[in-house]
């Protein structure tokens, strides 16, 4: 039976692009979503982490008695309690817990479990841990200096060549480009390069990590838990701990919020190891500080950018350097910094350098477009300003030099169809881009890119008795995921969209499943659903080829019913998926449609973000007047939920422009661990955020769809920058542009001027 | 045979080289021929890589074919938020 | 520490409990009652999540004690719905979609109705600063802004048909 | 831990005065939090809101007493409060969120003695008058002699402070608050602004007061400040040398919320704007 021509995406639905209430709607609205929080288990204990307060210290000696012999303590768990490693999770595990350094302040050196939170909270201080101070440095510049303390003994910078001898905190050096740069800044007849740094910024998603952890004196575990992947988490526990993957059952809560903040595991290990050594159920949850202080921000960064044009507009040459730090590990996502940088141009000439260093800060997680947004801030932020040299619109600036489909990336690749052109044009026909402004007032531009994935994917589809339909996922929905995928089964089974019910299963229920990142979930369990029921199909239709003694071949889906086709097919009344399905006991069993794939080709995204600010001279205060987005969703499923991800990824975007940073005293110690003073935007910071959805389909979905969650964080910086700077004339080397640095810089102005 | 270009801290792991002409239809084939021209490479090919194939990504792909006048890039593995 | 015996009044029903002298009413809420709706965000007052309303004033559970609740009337987010009718914002929040992961959204519709209850008529900016105390890090509060006003223009509406 | 919720001062008195460490829960927004981070273990919390003296909002002398537990949102409520005094109504529904608001007080912004506070440098710019109850009895004392240090109060063991009197407003007087934070809600006040300010007939302010908060170690009456609007029309030569005496009055440290300079000079700006709506606020 014909399906849709495999390789040209669909291009009419009925269901797919309009806005029905989500699954997990009501739910959420009545406070009956369980969350991480949210689980009890009969005889239930409460754990808690002992946190270094020092950045950097030896751990001599940890003394548990005193805690141990607190009535209501059941166990403590140390080092000791996991096995040391050299493989891919060596790094995981010492963050999950010290073992002869606390690298940070805040790293667990040991935990407890008692009956009580009171009594776990006393035991926590019982617990005597002798440390020896180091040096410390949670600077990325200090961190590469020649006498930094360094931070992990015999590290070797990967990526040079001829190999260093020499340990350093720097972990691994690369370089991107093509071309030749220098011949091409010779042609330049205009040049600017600057210098910036950004802060590190949290995730602040609102639920604190939180998990549940049952394991039995059999070996076998259970584990409830706030993740952006349960399978991962499953994996890595059940390694950490020595477990088969199939005896530990990982059940995703209802999540709230991660941004890639909960792509790995932290509690989880620890909560298990307690439990296992209790013999007792243990109910793991952050406080909001720990989570501050021992989850994973994002990097914080030092960068150079020089572009040089001709007076034309075209860009001559473009070169940077981008030093980025994640924490006390390697892994910092500098290179996606420098793969990302200038994706949006099409250059002939370019070259990009990045280091991954470490500090002594919280291991990095992945944070929305990891490594981009900073990049973006930098490159769009040298954009304004030679664009505003070279005396062009900037969005004309941009659309010279834009990457179009052919364009050779500045990570090597060509790109296929991408929609970074058509942001441009929808940004310049907005009515937002001719306001007028006034005194203060400025307006910024910025555009950016994110790669997409896809990854594992495996989904299942069972159709009930009475033709409704069960979707089994094993991707955690952040954002409203459910009801992107009702809505595509709904639409290949042409049958109403309140009739599939998706859930998210637990790990014994389906294949490994790939977290929930790099805005993959629409696009590869998206594609996986849509692939699923197409199976089904398959099904219902033989069944009624068999119900009708025709061959298989000459059935037909259409509309949620099997109908005959072709010339020998025969005149037979449609049967509905109702009627099939009413009737499988007797023609062949259950119906169910199945797909596990690694998903690939996710289609990158590309966005233009118009901001305008105002700011207050007398105290550099920014207030953002109007926003708006234009981006590129390839398919926009249910285009509420589109918006909605366009939006956030803004807000976040001005917070870390305008006050989110990490503050770290001359102690190594975090200053600002808690929602008072880690700012994140509040409801009266932000204008509406308006939004572009534009439509370029992605050839490597079956709808068409780009991921969409992560390319709406990286304009927002440098757009934000370039508004202030086009308000009061003034450009911050570094965000955030917070208020005593705007009056800063406004000051020197002011003192220049008069001069 | 293929032509596949290694770029970014691969290249310098590989002494400095950027292409390698090798026999391969498909990914795995790739990866193979390409631990086998330099050794250097080969635990990292094994950590897990991105290829790019005319430009579209992929990760886990061993038998995704590939053409002889195909572009071929092997990226860094990658990961989002 | 001895346990201190409270009753209270909690959407309605009378209800005791034993609590410590230290324990704050989001505790008892969610530790004690089982009405985990009232989430923990921080514990200290800054993202709303946990917003209740204590003899009609809206507050954080996480800075009350539960011995402080003795006589009150509690309203959290499970009493917001009659039976199987949505109340308006509810109704609203889904219909704007104005949840992304919904961990702040119990918080954000006790604080709306708590707004609602005085002022059926808020402007934009009137709105966001009284949700100002609820942190939502998902949706930039377009979204949940535009469903709040919705509500109000829709409840005044039906007022007015009254 | 104990916890106790007497119906009378002289109860809560009583229990204040036990030995161990004792805390008063008026709002509870400072003190649970500080039990929270571990920074307050006290042995016994006296909730004060069952005291019907300190939850009402009283004429007295033509001005208003505001007892120790009545809500900074319930001051907003009150017309006649916001009317006579809406720099310090102002101030009190700037503490926080919503949520906090209908929880927090101004005596126990008061008494919690961080420099930052927000309602202090309005009362103390109103001329707000602290009366103290404790096992000697009664006191009266101006608002400014509470806090002492971060932290730190000039009240005794057993003392609490039962109500905050507002003096009548001045004829033809006006008073602001305004204080700076980097969010538009929800922050610690980087540096505030309070001035009250009253006029002749003429015009010319007759009285001043002017005080800041968050640029020393408490807040403080700047009367360099004030001095430089009395006799004068408030206009803009003399609000200029208000500026100027109010940054040159600032003690301020750097820290995470802001630094020394910047809490200098945008002391000066919001002295000067928090003077300017007090003058609208005067002329009527």
């Amino acid at each position: 039976m014909p399906l849709d021509a495999a390789d040209r995406p669909k291009t009419s639905f009925k269901q797919v692009g309009t806005r029905p209430l989500r699954p997990d709607g009501i739910d959420k609205v009545t406070g009956r979503a369980r969350f991480g929080a949210d689980a009890n288990a009969p005889g239930m204990l409460i754990g808690k982490i002992l946190r270094s307060p020092h950045a950097h210290a030896r751990i001599r000696k940890i003394d548990a008695s005193k805690a141990l012999a607190l009535p209501g303590v059941k166990a403590v768990v140390t080092k000791d309690d996991f096995a040391p490693r050299d493989d891919d999770l060596a790094d995981v595990l010492v963050n999950v817990m010290a073992r002869d350094k606390a690298l940070y302040h805040g790293h667990a050196v040991a935990a407890v479990a008692a009956t009580s939170v009171q009594v776990a909270r006393k035991a926590l201080a019982l617990i005597a841990v002798d440390y020896e101070v180091l040096p410390h440095v949670t600077d990325v510049d200090e961190a590469m200096k020649p006498n930094a303390p360094v931070i992990r003994d015999g590290l070797i910078t990967k990526g040079v060549d001829p190999a260093l001898t020499k340990a350093s905190n720097v972990a691994e050096r690369y370089e991107f480009g093509h071309g030749d740069v220098k011949a091409g800044f010779a042609q330049a007849e205009v040049v600017v390069e600057r210098e910036f740094k950004t802060e590190a910024t949290h995730q602040g998603y609102i639920e604190p990590h939180a998990c549940l952890a049952n394991v039995g004196s059999d070996g076998t575990g259970e584990l409830w838990v706030c993740t952006q992947g349960h399978y991962m988490v499953r994996d890595n526990c059940a390694r950490l701990l020595g477990m088969d993957l199939s005896k530990l059952r990982v059940t995703a809560s209802e999540i709230g919020g991660g941004f890639g903040g909960k792509t790995t595991v932290f509690i989880e290990p620890v909560a298990l190891a307690l439990s296992r050594k209790a013999g007792r159920p243990v109910k793991l949850v952050m406080t909001r500080d720990e989570v501050f202080l021992a989850t994973g921000p994002t990097s914080s960064t030092s960068m150079m950018v020089k572009i040089g044009a001709k007076k034309d507009g075209t860009i001559a040459a473009a070169e940077a350097l981008f030093k980025y730090q994640g924490g006390a590990f390697p892994g910092s996502p500098a290179q996606f910094g420098a793969m990302t940088a200038f994706a949006c141009y099409d250059l002939k000439n370019v070259k990009v350098i990045a280091y991954d260093v470490l500090c002594n800060r919280p291991k990095q997680a992945a944070y929305r477009a990891p490594g981009a947004p900073m990049a973006a801030f930098a490159v769009e932020s040298v954009m304004a300003e030679l664009g505003a040299k070279l005396g062009l619109d900037p969005i004309d600036f941009r659309r010279r030099n834009a990457a179009k489909q052919g364009t050779k990336a500045v990570y090597g690749p060509t790109f296929g169809p991408i929609g970074f052109v058509e942001t441009l044009d929808a940004v310049k026909n907005h009515p937002n881009y001719k306001k007028p402004l006034s005194k203060n007032q400025g307006r910024g531009i910025a555009s950016g890119f994110w790669f997409n994935f896809g990854g594992q994917t495996c989904v299942s589809l069972n159709i009930g008795t009475d033709g409704t339909v069960n979707l089994a996922l094993g991707t955690p929905d952040i954002g409203g995921s459910r009801a992107s995928m009702a809505m595509m089964a709904a639409e290949e089974l042409g049958i109403p969209y309140d009739q599939v019910r998706a859930v998210v299963t637990d790990t014994s229920s389906l294949g490994y499943n790939d977290v929930t990142d790099g805005s993959r979930v629409t696009f590869a369990a998206g594609a996986a659903t849509i692939h699923a029921a197409r199976d089904a199909v398959r099904k219902l239709c033989a069944r009624a080829a068999r119900t009708w003694g025709i061959p298989e071949d000459a059935v037909v889906w259409e509309n949620g019913h099997a109908k005959p086709a072709g010339a020998n097919a025969g005149n037979h009344k449609p049967l509905s998926l109702k009627e099939i399905s009413g009737s499988a006991g007797s023609t062949g069993g259950p119906i169910a449609g199945h797909h596990e794939f690694n998903a690939e080709n996710a289609g990158p995204s590309f966005a233009t973000h118009v901001v305008d600010v105002e700011v207050d001279p007398e105290t550099g205060r920014t207030t953002v007047l109007r926003y708006l987005i234009a981006q590129d969703a390839g398919k926009a499923v249910h285009p509420s939920y589109v918006e909605g991800q366009f939006q956030g990824g803004a807000a976040q975007g001005v917070g870390w422009a305008l006050n989110e940073e990490y503050v770290y005293g001359k102690d190594g110690r975090l200053q600002n661990a808690g929602f008072l003073d880690y700012r994140i935007p509040v409801a009266s910071d932000m204008p509406m955020i308006d939004t572009i959805i534009l439509e370029v389909p992605n050839p490597g979905h079956p709808y068409g769809v780009r991921g969409v969650g992560e390319t709406s964080i990286v304009p927002p910086l440098a757009a934000v920058a370039n508004a202030v700077s086009d308000a009061v004339g003034v450009r911050l080397s570094s965000v955030p542009y917070s208020p005593p640095k705007v009056l800063k810089a406004l000051n020197g102005r002011m003192k220049a001027a008069a001069e | 045979m293929v032509q596949v270009r290694i770029g970014g801290p691969l290249a310098s792991m590989a002494g400095g080289l950027t292409r390698f002409e090798l026999e391969a239809s498909n990914i795995r084939e790739i990866l193979t021929g390409l631990g086998e021209a330099c050794p250097r490479l080969k635990p990292v090919l094994e950590q897990g890589v991105t290829v790019a194939i005319d430009g579209e990504l992929y990760r886990n792909a061993w038998f995704q074919p590939v053409k002889p006048d195909s572009e071929i890039y092997i990226l860094p593995r990658m990961a989002g938020g | 520490m001895a346990g201190i015996h409270v009753t209270t009044t909690i959407n309605g029903d009378t209800v005791e409990y034993v609590c410590q002298p230290d324990e704050t009413l989001l505790d008892v809420l969610r530790d004690r009652l089982g009405l985990t709706g009232a989430k923990e965000g921080c514990g200290t007052g800054d993202c709303g999540a946990c917003s209740v309303t204590l003899d009609g004033r809206l507050v954080c559970s996480c800075l009350v004690l539960g011995a402080e609740a003795e006589g009150r009337a509690i309203a959290t987010v499970e009493g917001l719905a009659d039976g199987e009718t949505l109340h308006p914002l509810q109704r609203k929040f889904l219909e704007h979609a104005a949840l992304q992961c919904g961990v702040c959204t119990p918080g954000f519709l006790v604080a709306a109705k708590a707004l609602l209850d005085r002022n059926l008529n808020p402007t934009e900016s009137e709105v966001r600063y009284w949700l100002a105390g609820n942190l939502c890090r998902c949706t930039g509060y377009d979204k949940i802004v535009r469903a709040v006003l919705d509500t109000a223009a829709e409840m005044r509406e039906s007022r007015n048909a009254a | 831990m104990q916890f106790a919720a007497p119906d009378s001062l002289d109860k809560a008195v009583k229990l204040l005065k036990k030995l161990g460490t004792t805390r008063i829960v008026a709002g509870g927004t400072d003190l649970l939090v500080q039990m929270k981070s571990g920074f307050a273990a006290p042995d016994l919390i006296v909730d004060i809101k069952r005291i019907d003296e300190a939850r009402q909002i009283t004429e007295e002398a033509g001005g208003f007493r505001i007892g120790a537990a009545v809500s900074c949102f319930e001051m907003g409520e009150h017309a006649g409060l916001r009317k006579a005094w809406p720099g310090v109504v102002e101030a009190a529904r700037l503490i926080g969120s919503t949520q906090i608001q209908g929880r927090a007080t101004i005596a126990g912004n008061l008494c919690n003695a961080s420099p930052a506070a927000d309602s202090v440098p309005a009362l103390i710019a109103a001329g707000a008058i602290a009366t103290v109850v404790g096992p000697k009895g009664r006191r009266d004392v101006p608002v400014e002699t509470i806090a002492t240090a971060p932290g730190k109060t000039s009240l005794a063991k057993g003392e609490l402070v039962a109500s905050i009197l507002l003096p009548a407003r001045p004829a033809r007087g006006g008073d602001a608050y305004l204080r700076f934070i980097p969010r538009t809600e929800m922050d610690i006040a980087v540096v505030g602004a309070g001035v009250a300010l009253a006029l002749d007939g003429s015009g010319t302010c007759v009285k001043a007061r002017v005080a800041l908060g968050a640029v020393a170690a408490r807040a403080l009456l700047v009367d360099d400040a004030a001095k430089a609007l009395i006799g004068t029309k408030v206009d803009a030569d003399a609000l200029a040398k208000l500026a100027a005496a109010a940054s040159a009055a600032c003690k301020p440290i750097d820290d995470k919320r802001g630094t020394k300079e910047f809490r200098i000079q945008v002391a000066g700006v919001l002295a000067r704007r928090a003077a300017e709506t007090a003058l609208q606020r005067a002329r009527g």
